[in-house]
C-alpha cells in the first residue's frame, strides 16, 4: 500500500509542480485580455460560463449511487463464492434480481434519457 | 499488513499527517466559496479517513470508502453546481444561519467526544496482524449476517426507486406527458410563449427572480 | 528487495513505464492514423511525438478571464497520480510487483473513479463554455461505465478466491480468463477507453467541441495532459494483460517480458479502434450501457459463478 | 543550449494549423488537410499558425481579429487569398499573404522562423481590455455586487430561466461561430444553452463578399469533390481523422469509384451512420439519412441548396450543443459551400 | 482517533446546522458520518479484536451514506422542481 501511495503521490507531485510552473499559481492573471476570453469559434459569451448547470441526467446520478453501493456488498462475497458454493450462488440470483429489477424501474421512468 | 498492537513510528506519522488532513479539509469545506472546491474538499477529508482505515488494517474497508465516496461526492458535485446560486464562487459569499448556535453545538459535541476518547473505558483487544479480514466480511456475509445484508440490498433497491420517483420528470408531468416513460414533453408547449429563434436580454427578469440576493431576506 | 528500498524504487519503476508506455502509445497513434489514412507509415512515425512534444513545451502556456487555478493545475497531475497507483498493482512476475495490495482490485475501482473526477475537474476549472460542455457529457458516460468495470473484475475475483491481483493471475494458470469469461475482455475496455477518454468513447476532449477540455489548453499543461491520457491508457492495456490475458504467465520468456508483451498487444488494439470507430453519442451510450452492456456484465458474472462451482 | 535544442526540435514538428474560413473557399481546403507536415487543429490555442483563407469583410474580420489573439505565442498569420485587394482586418495587416494554389510551403516556413526566433511571434489586435470595466468595484473589489450581480472579474453571472423539464436553471447566452469544426462558412449561432441543451437558436450567415474563388472544383466532378470534402469534415468532427485525411486526399481531383467505394466500406464500419441516426430530423430525413446519401457514389449529385436557416434553428432547439453542431454539419446551408457547387455544375 | 472523530463530527455539526443550503446542510451529515466511520474504524481494530461484525457495521454505515444521500438528493430535485426552493427557510411551512 505504501508502495502505491509513494508511486502516485511521486506522479502527483511532479506533474502538479511541472503545470504551476508553466502556468503559475495566478493563470487568470497571465496574458492580455482578448487572449484569455474562451474560444467560440470567433463568437463571444455574455456571462460567464461557470453557471447552474442543468446536468439532465440526474435520476441516473442517484440509481448508480444505489448501485454502486450495492456492489460494495458483491467483494466480499466474490472471495468466498468457491467456498460457500451454492448459498453464495442462489445469493448472487437473489441480488442480479434486484438489482435488475432497480434498473428495469429505472428504465421505465426514462431515467437513461434526458434531452 | 500493519501490525496494529504493535505500530511503527512511520505509522504514527501517517495517521497524524492523514487525521490532520481529513480535519482540515473537512472545516474548509464549509469555508470556500466554490461548491466545485467545497465537495472535493469533502471527499479528501473521506480519503483520508480511508486512507487510515487503511493504516488499522481494515483491507477492505479501507479502499472500499475511498471508492464509494469518491464516486457519492461526484455526483455531489452535480448536484451542488445545479442547485446552489453563485456555484463557483465568483462573488464571495457567506449563506448561514444560526451561526453562533451552530458553532456552539459543534463544540459540545467535539467536547463531549473528547471526555469519550480520553475517560471512556474500551476493551483492549487489538487486531491480530495476518487475520484474514476480507474473507472473514465475506463469510459474515454468507452466513450469521446473510438477512442483514439481503435487507441492506433491497433497501437499496427501495432507494433507486424512491429517488427516480422524487428525481425523475414524470412526477411533475405525469401520464399525459408522453406514453413512452418520461419522455420529457416537447419543448414547444413550455416555450411556446418565446418565437424560436429570440435572442434572449439577460435582464434579471428573464428567470424566476432567482436572481439578486432575495433569499437572504426571508427571516 | 527490502521495504525501505522496495518503496524508493516503487515511483522510480512506474514513472519509467508510464513514461515508456505514454511514447508507446504515441507511436502507434501516429502509426495506425497513417496507415488508416492511406499515407503509409514513414519513419518520422518515431520522432514524430518528440517533436510534437517538444512544440508544446515552447509553447505559451495559455490562460483564461477566471479560471480555477489550483484546480486546472491539480486535475492533470491527479490524472497522472492514478495512472501510476493503477499500475503499481500490477503484478511483473511470480515474485515481483510493486505492491500487491489485498484489495488489488477495489483499487483499480477507486483509480477509476477517481479518474472521472481528474477529468470533471479538468473541464470544469477553465471557466470556458466548450470544455464545461465536455466535462458534463463525460461525467454522464463516466458514471455509466465505472458498474461495468466492477462487474468484470468481480467475475474475475471469484475463481481466483481473492481481490488480489497477484491470486487472479495465479487463478488463470491453464486456462486464461480471456477464454473463461469471455465477455470481461471487450466490456473492460469500454472501461479503459472510457478512463482515458481515447477513440470511440473520447467524449471529454473530443473535436466536436473544439477538443472539449482542452479546447482552452496550450503548452506545457497540454502536453502533461496528453501524456497524462496516454498513460492511463496504457496503466489500462496492463490491468487488461494481468486480469484476463493471463499477466506474466507464458513459456520461455521471463514474467515482465510477458506483461510487456500482452499489454503491447491490447495498447494496439485499443489505439487502433480509437481511428476505426466513430464517437459514440453520450445519450445513445449511457442508454447501451444501462440497458445492453449492464446485462452483458450480469452474464459474465454468472458465467464465471457456474464455472466456480 | 538545451533551449535551442528543444526549439529546432518544435520547428521540425507537424506544424498545428488553425483554419478560419472565409468566403469564397468553399469546404475544409484539402491542400491543408492531408499533407503530412501539417496538422489542422480544432482549436487556436492547439495552433501555431493561423491561415485566413479567402475573404473577410466586416463582421468576418471582427471574428478572425478574435481568433488570432487566442493563439498562443509563437504564433505567426497568413493570409490565402484569390483578391489580395479585398478587406483585410486587423489580425492580417501584417500577415504574410500566399494567392498560389498550395500554401503549405509558406506555412512550414513561417512554421520554423517563428520556432527559431527569426521572426517575432505576432502581436495581439484587440485592446487588452476585459469585457466590462470591473477593478475596485463592487463589494470585494472584484466586480461582483451580493450574491448573483454585478461583473465579477469583468462578466455578469449567468441568470436562470424556465425549462421543459420544470428544473429553472442558468441560461447561457452566447454567440457561437463561424469558425467551429462542423460549420459552414460564415455561419454564426446565435444560442441561449440551458445546461447542454439548445434552448433558444437563430442562425446566421455573415457577409462573405464576392469575387474570385480559392477553391477549384472539377466542373465533371465538382459534386463528387464537395461531397468527399464535406466527408472530411464531418469525419473530423466524428473523431475519424485518419480516415478524414483519406476523404481529403481523394477530394483532391476527381476520385475514383473504387477507392471512393473503399471509404464509404470504413465509414460504414465505423459506426458513424449509427451514431448520428436519429438526429436533426428535417422532412424525416436525418443526419445518418444524410451522410448514406453522400456515401454513395453512383448516387445524382446534384445537390439542392438544403432547408432554410429557420428551419434549421427549429431543429437545433431541444437537442445537446453537440447534436446541434452534427446537425448544423450534415446540411448543406446555404452558404458558401452550397454556393461553391452550384456554381461549379453551372 | 477518537479525538480526530470527534473534531470531524463537531465540524459536521456545525456545518449542518449553520448552513442554509439544503445541499451544504447534506454535506454536513456526511462529514458527521465521515467522523462515525473514523471511530468505528479505531474501535474495530484496537476494541472488537477485528471481529467481522464490526466490518460489516462500518459498510452499513456506508450503505446509509449512501442511501441519505440519494434520497436526500432526490428530494431537493423534487423541491426545487416543484417550488424553486433551495433554502431550508424555505421550507417553513410544509403545506404551502
Amino acid at each position: 500500500m505504501l508502495s502505491v501511495l509513494a508511486s502516485a503521490s511521486a506522479a502527483f507531485g511532479s506533474v502538479l509542480v511541472a503545470v504551476f510552473l508553466a502556468r503559475g499559481w495566478r493563470a487568470g492573471k497571465k496574458g492580455l485580455w482578448p487572449f484569455r476570453a474562451p474560444f467560440l469559434g470567433g463568437g463571444i459569451s455574455e456571462t460567464h460560463a461557470w453557471s447552474r448547470f442543468h446536468a439532465r441526467y440526474y435520476p441516473m446520478t442517484l440509481v448508480f449511487v444505489a448501485f454502486e453501493m450495492e456492489m460494495m456488498f458483491m467483494y466480499p462475497w466474490a472471495v468466498v463464492f468457491v467456498e460457500e458454493g451454492m448459498t453464495a450462488f442462489a445469493d448472487m440470483g437473489v441480488f442480479l434480481g434486484l438489482l435488475s429489477l432497480g434498473i428495469l424501474y429505472a428504465w421505465r421512468e426514462g431515467a437513461f434519457r434526458w434531452q | 499488513m500493519i501490525d496494529v498492537s504493535s505500530p511503527s513510528v512511520f505509522v504514527h506519522v501517517s495517521f497524524w499527517v492523514f487525521a490532520a488532513a481529513a480535519v482540515l479539509s473537512g472545516w474548509r469545506v464549509f469555508r470556500t466559496d466554490s461548491m466545485v472546491r467545497a465537495t472535493f474538499l469533502l471527499l479528501v477529508s473521506f480519503l483520508n479517513v480511508g486512507a487510515i482505515l487503511l493504516l488499522l488494517g481494515g483491507a477492505y474497508l479501507g479502499v472500499a470508502l475511498l471508492f464509494m465516496m469518491t464516486v457519492e461526492m461526484t455526483v455531489m458535485a452535480i448536484f451542488m453546481v445545479a442547485f446552489m446560486m453563485n456555484p463557483a464562487g465568483l462573488n464571495p459569499m457567506v449563506m448561514v444561519h444560526q451561526p453562533r448556535l451552530a458553532a456552539a453545538a459543534g463544540w459540545v459535541l467535539f467536547g463531549g467526544g473528547i471526555v469519550v476518547a480520553v475517560w471512556g473505558r474500551f476493551p483492549d483487544r487489538p487486531l491480530e496482524p495476518g487475520r484474514p479480514v476480507i474473507v472473514e466480511l465475506g463469510t459474515e456475509l454468507m452466513g450469521r449476517s446473510m438477512l442483514i445484508f439481503e435487507s441492506a440490498a433491497v433497501a437499496l433497491v427501495a432507494t433507486m426507486i424512491g429517488s427516480v420517483v422524487l428525481s425523475s420528470r414524470r412526477s411533475r408531468y405525469g401520464e399525459a406527458a408522453g406514453d413512452d416513460g418520461s419522455l420529457p414533453p416537447p419543448l414547444d408547449p413550455v416555450l411556446g410563449t418565446y418565437p424560436t429563434g429570440v435572442v434572449p436580454e439577460t435582464s434579471t427578469d428573464g428567470g424566476d427572480g432567482h436572481g439578486g440576493d432575495g433569499h437572504g431576506g426571508m427571516h | 528487495m527490502t521495504a525501505q528500498a522496495e518503496v524508493w524504487a516503487a515511483p522510480l519503476l512506474t514513472a519509467g513505464v508510464l513514461a515508456a508506455g505514454a511514447y508507446v502509445v504515441a507511436v502507434l497513434d501516429a502509426a495506425v492514423a497513417a496507415a488508416v489514412s492511406g499515407a503509409g507509415i514513414g519513419r518520422s512515425v518515431l520522432a514524430g511525438p518528440l517533436r510534437r512534444a517538444a512544440l508544446l513545451v515552447v509553447q505559451q502556456p495559455s490562460a483564461t478571464e477566471r479560471p480555477d487555478a489550483a484546480s486546472w493545475a491539480l486535475a492533470p497531475a491527479l490524472y497522472a497520480g492514478l495512472a501510476a497507483a493503477g499500475l503499481a498493482v500490477i503484478p511483473w512476475s511470480a515474485s515481483f510487483s510493486v505492491a500487491d495490495v489485498e484489495a488489488g482490485i477495489v483499487l483499480w475501482g477507486t483509480v477509476e473513479s477517481l479518474a472521472i473526477v481528474a477529468i470533471f475537474l479538468h473541464g470544469w476549472s477553465a471557466n470556458t463554455h466548450q470544455s464545461l460542455l465536455a466535462a458534463y457529457r463525460f461525467l454522464a458516460a463516466g458514471l455509466s461505465y465505472l458498474l461495468l468495470s466492477m462487474f468484470v473484475l468481480i467475475a474475475a475475483a471469484i475463481p481466483a478466491e481473492s481481490l488480489q491481483l497477484s491470486r487472479i493471475v495465479e487463478s488463470q494458470h491453464g486456462l486464461w480468463n480471456v477464454v473463461r469469461q469471455p465477455l470481461g475482455l471487450p466490456l473492460f475496455a469500454v472501461v479503459a477507453l472510457g478512463s482515458s477518454t481515447w477513440g470511440p468513447l473520447n467524449l471529454a476532449d473530443g473535436d466536436d467541441l473544439s477538443g472539449g477540455t482542452t479546447a482552452d489548453v496550450s503548452g506545457r499543461p497540454r502536453l502533461v495532459w496528453s501524456g497524462a491520457r496516454a498513460a492511463m491508457l496504457t496503466s489500462f492495456s496492463a490491468m487488461a494483460a494481468t486480469v484476463f490475458l493471463g499477466g506474466w504467465q507464458g513459456p520461455v520468456l521471463p514474467g515482465p517480458a510477458w506483461v510487456v508483451l500482452k499489454t503491447l498487444v491490447v495498447l494496439a488494439a485499443l489505439v487502433a479502434s480509437g481511428h476505426l470507430f466513430a464517437r459514440v453519442r453520450t445519450e445513445r451510450f449511457v442508454t447501451v450501457c444501462w440497458l445492453v452492456l449492464l446485462p452483458l456484465a450480469f452474464l459474465d458474472l454468472v458465467i464465471a459463478g457456474v464455472e466456480a462451482l | 543550449m538545451a533551449v535551442a535544442a528543444v526549439r529546432r526540435l518544435a520547428a521540425t514538428a507537424p506544424v498545428p494549423v488553425f483554419v478560419a474560413r472565409g468566403g469564397g473557399t468553399g469546404l475544409l481546403p484539402v491542400e491543408l488537410a492531408f499533407d503530412a507536415r501539417l496538422r489542422l487543429v480544432v482549436s487556436p490555442r492547439h495552433a501555431t499558425v493561423l491561415v485566413a483563407a479567402g475573404r473577410f469583410p466586416g463582421p468576418l474580420g471582427v471574428a478572425v481579429d478574435r481568433v488570432h489573439d487566442q493563439l498562443p505565442a509563437p504564433r505567426g498569420t497568413l493570409w490565402w487569398t484569390a483578391d489580395v485587394d479585398g478587406d483585410r482586418p486587423a489580425a492580417l495587416r501584417d500577415a504574410s499573404v500566399v494567392t498560389d494554389a498550395d500554401p503549405v510551403g509558406s506555412v512550414v516556413a513561417l512554421h520554423r522562423d517563428l520556432c527559431l526566433g527569426r521572426i517575432r511571434s505576432d502581436a495581439a489586435v484587440l485592446a487588452d481590455d476585459p469585457p466590462n470595466r470591473f477593478e475596485g468595484r463592487g463589494d470585494h473589489g472584484q466586480g461582483g455586487e451580493g450574491m448573483m450581480g454585478g461583473v465579477p472579474w469583468g462578466r455578469p453571472m449567468a441568470m436562470t430561466g424556465d425549462d421543459r423539464d420544470g428544473l429553472a436553471l442558468d441560461r447561457l447566452p452566447v454567440v457561437l461561430g463561424p469558425f467551429l469544426p462542423g460549420f459552414p462558412n460564415g455561419l454564426r449561432v446565435h444560442a441561449v444553452l440551458q445546461g447542454d441543451v439548445v434552448q433558444e437558436a437563430k442562425l446566421e450567415v455573415l457577409d462573405l463578399g464576392s469575387g474570385p474563388r480559392l477553391d477549384r472544383l472539377d466542373p465533371a466532378a465538382g459534386g463528387a469533390q464537395h461531397d468527399l470534402r464535406w466527408l472530411a469534415e464531418a469525419l473530423r468532427l466524428a473523431g475519424l481523422g485518419a480516415l478524414a485525411v483519406r476523404a481529403a486526399r481523394l477530394a483532391r481531383a476527381a476520385p475514383a469509384p473504387a477507392s471512393r467505394a473503399a471509404l464509404a466500406r470504413l465509414v460504414r464500419r465505423s459506426g458513424l451512420p449509427a451514431a448520428w441516426s436519429g438526429v436533426g430530423v428535417i422532412d424525416g430525413e436525418d443526419a445518418r439519412a444524410r451522410l448514406v446519401r453522400r456515401l454513395d457514389p453512383s448516387a445524382p449529385e446534384g445537390r439542392s441548396p438544403g432547408p432554410s436557416l429557420e428551419r434549421v434553428a427549429e431543429v437545433l432547439v431541444g437537442q445537446d450543443w453537440s447534436d446541434a453542431v452534427v446537425t448544423i454539419c450534415s446540411f448543406d446551408l446555404p452558404t458558401d459551400r452550397a454556393e461553391a457547387v452550384i456554381e461549379a455544375q453551372a | 482517533m477518537l479525538i480526530v472523530a470527534a473534531a470531524l463530527l463537531g465540524l459536521g455539526l456545525w456545518g449542518a446546522l449553520a448552513q442554509q443550503s439544503i445541499v451544504m446542510l447534506l454535506m454536513g451529515i456526511e462529514l458527521m458520518i465521515n467522523g462515525v466511520m473514523l471511530a468505528g474504524g479505531g474501535l474495530w481494530a484496537y476494541s472488537a479484536g477485528g471481529e467481522p461484525k464490526g466490518q460489516l457495521l462500518l459498510i452499513l454505515a456506508m450503505a446509509v451514506m449512501a442511501i441519505e444521500m440519494a434520497i436526500g438528493l432526490a428530494v431537493v430535485v423534487a423541491l426545487y422542481r416543484a417550488r424553486q426552493v433551495d433554502m431550508t427557510e424555505g421550507l417553513d411551512s410544509m403545506g404551502r
